[in-house]
């Protein structure tokens, strides 16, 4: 391999990985409460409001780790509403988090004008900077994509490892499991359902948060109106196409990152090809995996079902 | 005694949700009664806002009436903006393809076409679940920017208006827009086929055996299919009619109220839509009315924000809570509805 | 001391009373069986000391300690252990994983599970239970699960076990040998609870029993001072009504229903085995086997639910092999499922909509391509009352009817218009007495206009009582077909139905 | 069927309510002289650029004339022509829609309104009482392209798009001639990412290009855009701002801006309906008519070669006195 060759490669991994960070750590959260039976499709509203949170904080204190920390409790928070609505309530989940998406979209849009209030000069805070691990960074082509990055690559790489541990290694895993598959002989073997249900939630509203802090303090360094702009939808897909499972999350949401920087890259070479033809492009391939996967339906059985203890 | 705990707790919604309206007036600093009289100035205030609340309900009738029907056999339709927007493809694909027609054959046309477009945008998933139990609630979300992407795509190239540089379709012809039915206002016979849309789906689902097939497998297709009935074709034809519906919704806001093909004709009513149907209860006369109450409550907040300054996401947050709020409602007011 | 003690339980569902003001005591060391007709409330107080239901009022002593339990976690905390009817095993899992679940083991949650599997597998031998511990549930039959949910109380202790109708799945032979394990778990200690509703296993196995009945606690007694006929008696609270079967001479001169080895394969397993049946017109016969043996594979491939692999099925002569569920039935089949909940009504529809389940493609009822609403209802009417279907009205969500009111809908639905055929799969199940009777008569009544009636039940003697004709299966197999005389030999079914062929014939030598 | 009834209880209550407020609303329509002035935008107000300098010039009119104003934010296409006709009814002898979409809705409504004055920027419609003020952009990206071509070092630049349309494409194609215009081989790298919103899209089109060699970006992206520019500072390379003088944002990394001088667009216009010069049709306004310009360089006063200076000050002179007229290429030649 030539060196060209390699740095490209390099180039469009570091990209990828970029790009794929949020997608992966909302996806893992969405994942973990999936499993658990809950589907919440109110990531976006989750990411959102992590993302603004995050801002608002790091912003009049100064503190990252504090915006980093109010990020993940505006996920908790947004996710947790969810959770009630649909453990508690037994509402339907569907319509639940199409209610957050549009609920936290107008409430961050309406609290940011409230805070700053038109202005033409951006609100801006500090940023998470890169981070070089010794040694792994020079491993060449995928060092400077995974081991050179911000804190949230390295949050995100760190989730994958352990929701993989926490699913295929641990018995809480098997718990979660067993709450999505047949919640009333989870309840009989002495789960307690709602507590695992709930605390599921709670993972992907700490995830979620995250992946929305990871745009405003690991991205960009300020905020704006519908700023993950339908990130917490691609989420989804990721989730899909990952079969959730985390290294399949990875995966998914690497390959949409890197159809991401091919299309910039396409572009720059001079491609005639309606930017359209590569929006859509990461939910084609979810359509195309989904066609291609069929038979191998995996849903846990309870999935959007809501668990009542005293039904007969 | 307990009808009256069932209203007690639905004024119990409006009561919390007025709160947080007048709440989120004050913090942004305007004046409560002026936010009030000029948000129901800009539903009532004139004859022109009255039929501007019938205009925004023409698509919301029309997708949620979708939304409601695939819900009743049990298809979980997310995916109506994106079949709105396939039906806007088709009118305008017919129009300039047919455009010597005259209106009283192309009208129909159009909206068969529209139909037929957005019902194989729902079918797809539709199939895809019947045949193979994939979830429709991502299938159809995906969709949605999948159509999004390709009207962006045709307007800047097939259907673009040769005439000119901007990303927009040429006016259709004539005899492919719907009348507009009071001349100072925009208000088109777009209504009419919705309201006759509202009439033919309640017959169908509430009247004919079809309908009661779709029903039936919806709330039991185990039941369903032991009796007979085969639940792979009502999902199929559920989804069908479900994305006709909201293809019909696009093809009368193009050649309604835009005569032309451009992107973001839809502000999100496929979404909205969703909460027409739940708000509906999935029944048509329930879609007409919460779709005519969102509609004013849309228009409302526009004229909220144009006489009191009072920023329209109120309106998105507002949409949210109300939907919150009802599904809570049980437990919220547990005491009230000991027996539902 | 009592080991356990219940005083004055009660509880509802939809503000039926489930268990009213019930009493329940237990010894230590004691097998205690709880009798009662099907929806008496056994179950449900069993579930209530589980901490699966909450109940309404009463109290809970369990070593003369006030309890309360909100969830089978608590119950377990105290050593209860519950089997439920319908085991409570998660299929993705696995039996060790499914058998650990929610216990915090050694390690938790990184625990070892080679170690944990050795320590099953040892508890497994104790009592002579056979399990591959990394098998996936899914993958197992259902006696084999059975015996996964009873290594799952064993493994976790259990002082006492709750057994929910433990031998409905089994064959007699194999009932004995379960209670064999369950002799062997009274002499180590533990107690042990039984529901039941045969009153010839509570005789064999118990030590006290218990009775319900719609709700109420009528008696509790020592095993042997009591007899078969007492308890029969409060067990039903009257005496059972012999039901004549008289002869039916069929002159219609039609065939009925025929079978012609039909056979049925599903994921590679063979459900049905190559089934030959013929049932004349007036003539009921009856299908003994343990649950699971392909009762409901056999019910649906005749009614077209499910297709069958080869063999034809004929109606009045018709082949009717490759027709739809809805073109079989209307040649004049009716159908009562075995699970009226899933397959027979639409709970959340009302009564004149569940009606239509089945007429709904009939031309009568369709005018103008609308359906005709009125004949609908008057309809609903006539079935309300000839049926005596006790309803607030037509509109009511079926939902809010009793389990007996929503059964005779169905009765009322499949056997209008004099069908020529009819498929009673557990067709009294969870009904009370007065419900059973109710439906049995019906069947013989369709049975003297000339009906063809295939009737399985998992209740031997509803069988014995109602048919003219016996056929055993056994893993998909007739394993023969007996006229019911009462020269019948009860033991050599028993046998049939466990599948034991050469003994069951040395039976009949 | 029940809650239909509480629906039309909740109908029943708003008339009513109606019933109390709008009296106070409608008097407001006094006799007095002040000229009323609506702006629709089609995003958020505060959107740090198209959105936002339209609105500054709202507002700088307002002061300088005395007028009253008034605006609506996040017009959809859907709601373009009742925003217009609302204002109309409500007496509002100017409304200006900012961007292209706003052209056909409102010549529909000025047909209906004879007396008022209508506008829409960046558009091709007109009517009689219906005006398009067309921004010569490309003047701006023309300038742009040949500073950006005469900063860079590598012989590499980029420039981001939003959604591809006309107006953005003219600007595009006017840097990419600029660029070439100082150095015939230079690499110009160019993404639409197919949204003016999306600002992490904008900052990773950007930093696709710096990977590639460019040190140098110009963006017409809007809050896209500032995805771009953030992605220069972050890399240490140079960029060049839009809509208005964007140094604020990237102090040491903005060189300079496209400025867009809507109050002069809207003062124009004001104008134009005091004197009752008010005509339809499509008027260009550029560099002449101040409404196209160039933000000062700021801290790169200093360190932007003599020679640029004077070739872009040279050029914009041409431009003004019109002996130099910079194409306007509306199709994209990727």
């Amino acid at each position: 391999m030539d060196s060209g060759f390699i740095a490209l490669i390099t180039m469009y991994l570091v990209a990828s990985v970029r790009m794929a960070t949020p997608l992966i750590l909302a996806g893992l959260g969405e994942a973990v409460s999936e499993k658990a039976g809950i589907l919440n499709i109110g990531v976006e509203a989750i990411m959102l409001s992590g993302a603004f949170f995050s801002f608002i904080v790091a912003f009049f204190t100064g503190n990252l780790y504090l915006g980093l920390l109010t990020g993940i409790l505006g996920g908790i928070l947004v996710s947790m509403i969810h959770a009630v609505l649909s453990i508690h309530c037994k509402a339907n989940q569907t319509i639940a988090g199409l209610a957050l998406n549009f609920m936290v979209m107008g409430l961050t849009s309406f609290l940011f004008l409230i805070v700053f209030g038109q202005t033409t000069t951006i609100p801006a805070c500090n940023m998470f900077g890169d981070l070089k691990i010794p040694l792994l960074s020079s491993i060449p082509i995928i060092g400077p994509a995974l081991f050179n990055q911000n804190i949230f690559v390295y949050l995100a790489l760190i989730g994958i490892i352990l929701t993989a541990i926490f699913f295929y290694k641990t018995e809480w895993g098997i718990n979660l499991q067993a709450v999505g598959e047949y919640p009333q002989a989870a309840n009989s073997a002495g789960l307690n359902v709602f507590a695992i249900r709930y605390f599921a939630c709670f993972i992907n509203g700490v995830l979620g948060g995250l992946g929305g802090a990871s745009i405003t303090l690991g991205q960009l360094g300020f905020f704006m109106e519908n700023v993950t702009s339908g990130r917490g939808y691609i989420a989804l897909v990721a989730v899909i196409l990952g079969r959730r499972n985390p290294i399949g999350i990875f995966a998914a949401a690497m390959v949409i990152g890197f159809s991401q920087a091919l299309q910039y890259n396409l572009q720059t070479l001079g491609f005639p090809i309606p930017t359209q033809v590569f929006t859509m492009f990461p939910y084609l391939v979810a359509v195309i995996v989904l066609f291609l996967s069929i038979g191998k339906s995996i849903d846990p059985s309870a999935l959007g079902i809501p668990f009542e203890r005293n039904k007969r | 005694m307990k009808q009256f705990g069932k209203l007690l707790s639905y004024l119990g919604i409006a009561f919390l949700t007025l709160s947080i309206s007048i709440l989120l007036i004050l913090l942004v600093g305007s004046s409560v009664t002026q936010a009030f009289s000029s948000f129901l100035s800009g539903i009532f205030g004139s004859f022109y806002s009255v039929s501007e609340v019938m205009v925004k309900a023409t698509p919301l009738i029309l997708t949620g009436l979708g939304v409601a029907v695939g819900s009743r056999s049990g298809f979980i339709n997310i995916g109506a903006e994106g079949q709105l927007y396939m039906g806007a493809i088709a009118v305008t694909f017919i129009a300039f393809w047919l455009n010597d027609l005259p209106a009283m054959v192309m009208i129909p046309l159009v909206i068969l076409g529209g139909f037929v477009f957005g019902g194989i945008w729902s079918v797809i998933p539709g199939f895809l679940k019947a045949r193979f139990g994939i979830s429709e609630v991502i299938t159809t979300l995906m969709f949605n920017y999948i159509a999004l992407s390709i009207v962006g795509i045709l307007v800047r190239t097939l259907l673009k208006d040769p005439a000119s540089s901007l990303p927009m379709s040429a006016f259709l012809p004539d005899g492919a827009t719907l009348p507009t039915l009071i001349s100072t206002t925009r208000l088109h016979a777009g209504i009419l086929v919705a309201l006759i849309s509202v009439v033919l789906v309640w017959l169908l689902v509430w009247k004919t055996p079809t309908g009661y097939e779709m029903r039936a497998v919806g709330l039991n297709p185990r039941a369903s299919k032991c009796a007979g009935i085969s639940v792979y074709k009502n999902i199929i034809l559920s989804s069908l009619i479900s994305g006709g519906l909201a293809g019909i919704a696009g093809v009368c806001e193009v050649s309604g109220l835009h005569h032309k093909l451009l992107e973001g004709i839809s502000p999100g009513y496929g979404y909205i839509a969703i909460i027409v149907a739940l708000l509906g209860k999935n029944h048509p006369v329930g879609v007409v009315i919460s779709a005519l109450g969102i509609a004013a409550l849309q228009v409302g907040s526009l004229g909220m924000q144009r006489m009191a300054g009072v920023p329209t996401s109120i309106s998105s947050i507002i949409m949210g809570v109300v939907v919150l709020l009802i599904l809570a409602r049980k437990s919220l007011f547990r005491r009230l509805l000991t027996d539902e | 001391m009592a080991l356990l003690s219940m005083k004055n339980i009660s509880k509802s569902f939809f503000g039926k009373m489930a268990n009213s003001q019930v009493c329940f005591d237990l010894e230590p060391g004691e097998i205690h069986a709880l009798l009662g007709e099907n929806g008496a409330g056994k179950t449900t107080l069993m579930n209530i000391l589980y901490g699966i239901y909450s109940r309404d009022s009463g109290d809970i002593f369990w070593k003369g300690q006030k309890v309360s339990f909100t969830s089978p976690r608590d119950a377990i905390a105290f050593q209860i252990g519950m089997v439920h009817q319908h085991f409570m095993l998660v299929p993705t899992l696995t039996v060790s994983q499914n058998i650990t679940l929610g216990l915090k083991e050694k390690g938790y949650p990184f625990t070892d599970r080679k170690a944990l599997n050795a320590t099953i597998t040892e508890v497994a031998q104790k009592y002579g239970l056979q399990i591959d511990v990394n098998a996936y549930i899914s993958n197992l039959s259902v006696g084999e699960q059975q015996r996964v949910e009873i290594i799952k109380l064993l493994y976790r202790d259990a002082e006492l076990l709750i057994l929910d109708e433990p031998t409905a799945m089994l064959t007699p032979q194999e009932t004995e040998y379960f209670f064999e394990v369950l002799r062997k778990l009274r002499a180590d200690g533990h107690s042990v609870i039984i529901i039941t509703h045969r009153i010839p296993e509570i005789m064999s196995i118990s030590d006290r029993v218990t009775v319900l009945r719609d709700g109420y606690n009528v008696v509790t007694a020592k095993t042997s001072d009591i007899s078969e006929q007492e308890l029969s008696r409060y067990m039903i609270g009257r005496q059972l009504q012999i039901i004549q079967r008289e002869a039916v001479v069929s002159d219609t001169g039609s065939e009925g229903i025929s079978l012609e080895e039909v056979s049925l394969k599903e994921k590679g397993r063979e459900r049905l085995n190559s089934l030959s049946l013929q049932i004349a017109p007036g003539e009921i016969v009856g299908v003994a086997g343990v649950d699971g043996n392909g009762q409901k594979e056999l019910v649906e491939v005749i009614l077209g639910i499910r297709k069958q692999s080869s063999g034809k099925i004929r109606m009045d002569g018709v082949d009717m092999s490759s027709m739809s569920v809805l073109e079989r039935k209307k040649l004049g089949i009716g159908y009562i499922s075995d699970d009226r909940h899933q397959d027979g009504l639409v709970m959340d529809m009302s009564l004149t909509d569940n009606i239509l389940l089945k007429t709904h493609t009939d031309r009568r009822f369709i005018k103008h391509g609308l359906i005709n609403t009125r004949l609908v209802r008057a309809e609903t009417q006539k079935a309300v009352e000839d049926y005596a279907i006790k309803t607030p009205g037509l509109n009511t969500p079926l939902r809010y009817l009793s389990g007996g009111n929503q059964q005779k809908l169905i009765l009322a639905r499949e056997m209008a218009g004099n069908p020529k055929a009819i498929i009673a799969h557990q067709p009294t199940r969870g009904l009370d007495i007065g419900a059973t009777e109710f439906v049995q008569q019906q069947l013989l009544q369709h049975r003297s206009n000339g009906c063809s009636i295939l009737l399985i039940s998992a209740d031997l003697e509803e069988v014995l009582l109602l048919s003219d004709r016996i056929a055993v299966l056994y893993k998909g197999c007739f394993m023969g077909i007996f006229p019911n005389t009462p020269e019948l030999n009860l033991s050599q079914i028993g046998l049939l139905m466990a599948g034991k062929t050469s003994e069951a014939r040395k039976e009949s030598l | 069927m029940k809650i239909f009834k509480g629906l039309a209880l909740l109908m029943c209550m708003l008339v009513l309510l109606t019933g109390c407020g709008s009296g106070a609303a409608q008097e407001t329509t006094s006799k007095d002289q002040k000229m009323k002035v609506a702006l629709l935008l089609s995003g958020p107000a505060n959107d740090q650029g198209w959105n936002a300098t339209a609105l500054e010039g709202l507002k700088a009119a307002e002061s300088k004339f005395g007028l009253e104003t008034t605006y609506s934010e996040n017009v959809g296409v859907a709601d373009t022509e009742s925003a217009y006709n609302d204002y109309a009814a409500r007496g509002y002898d100017l409304i200006i829609g900012h961007g292209f979409q706003f052209g056909d809705p409102a010549v529909r409504v000025a047909q209906k309104f004879p007396k008022l004055h209508f506008m829409a920027t960046e558009s091709n419609s007109q009517a009689e009482n219906m005006a398009s003020y067309v921004m010569s952009c490309e003047q701006g990206g023309y300038l742009m392209g040949i500073l950006s071509a005469s900063m860079s070092k590598t012989g590499k630049i980029g420039v981001i798009g939003g959604i591809e349309q006309p107006s953005i494409i003219k600007e595009l194609e006017a840097f990419k001639l600029g660029a070439k215009k100082v150095n015939p081989n230079i690499v110009v790298y160019e993404i639409y990412v197919n949204s003016f919103t999306d600002v992490s899209a904008g900052k990773d089109a950007g930093l696709s290009m710096i990977d590639k060699g460019a040190d140098v970006l110009y963006h017409v992206a809007n809050q896209a855009g500032t995805g771009a520019i953030k992605a220069a500072e972050e890399k240490g390379v140079l960029a060049c701002g839009n809509s208005y003088d964007q140094n604020s944002i990237a102090p040491n990394t903005i060189i300079s801006s496209t400025v867009y001088n809507m109050p002069t667009v809207i003062l124009t216009a004001v104008d134009a309906v005091k004197n009752g010069t008010f005509k339809g049709g499509i008027t260009h306004l550029g560099m002449k008519e101040k409404v196209v310009d160039i933000s000062p360089y700021h801290s790169f006063e200093s360190k932007i070669p003599e020679a640029t200076k004077k070739l872009i000050e040279d050029t914009k002179k041409q431009i003004i006195d019109g002996t130099l007229t910079v194409p306007v290429i509306e199709k994209s030649t990727k």
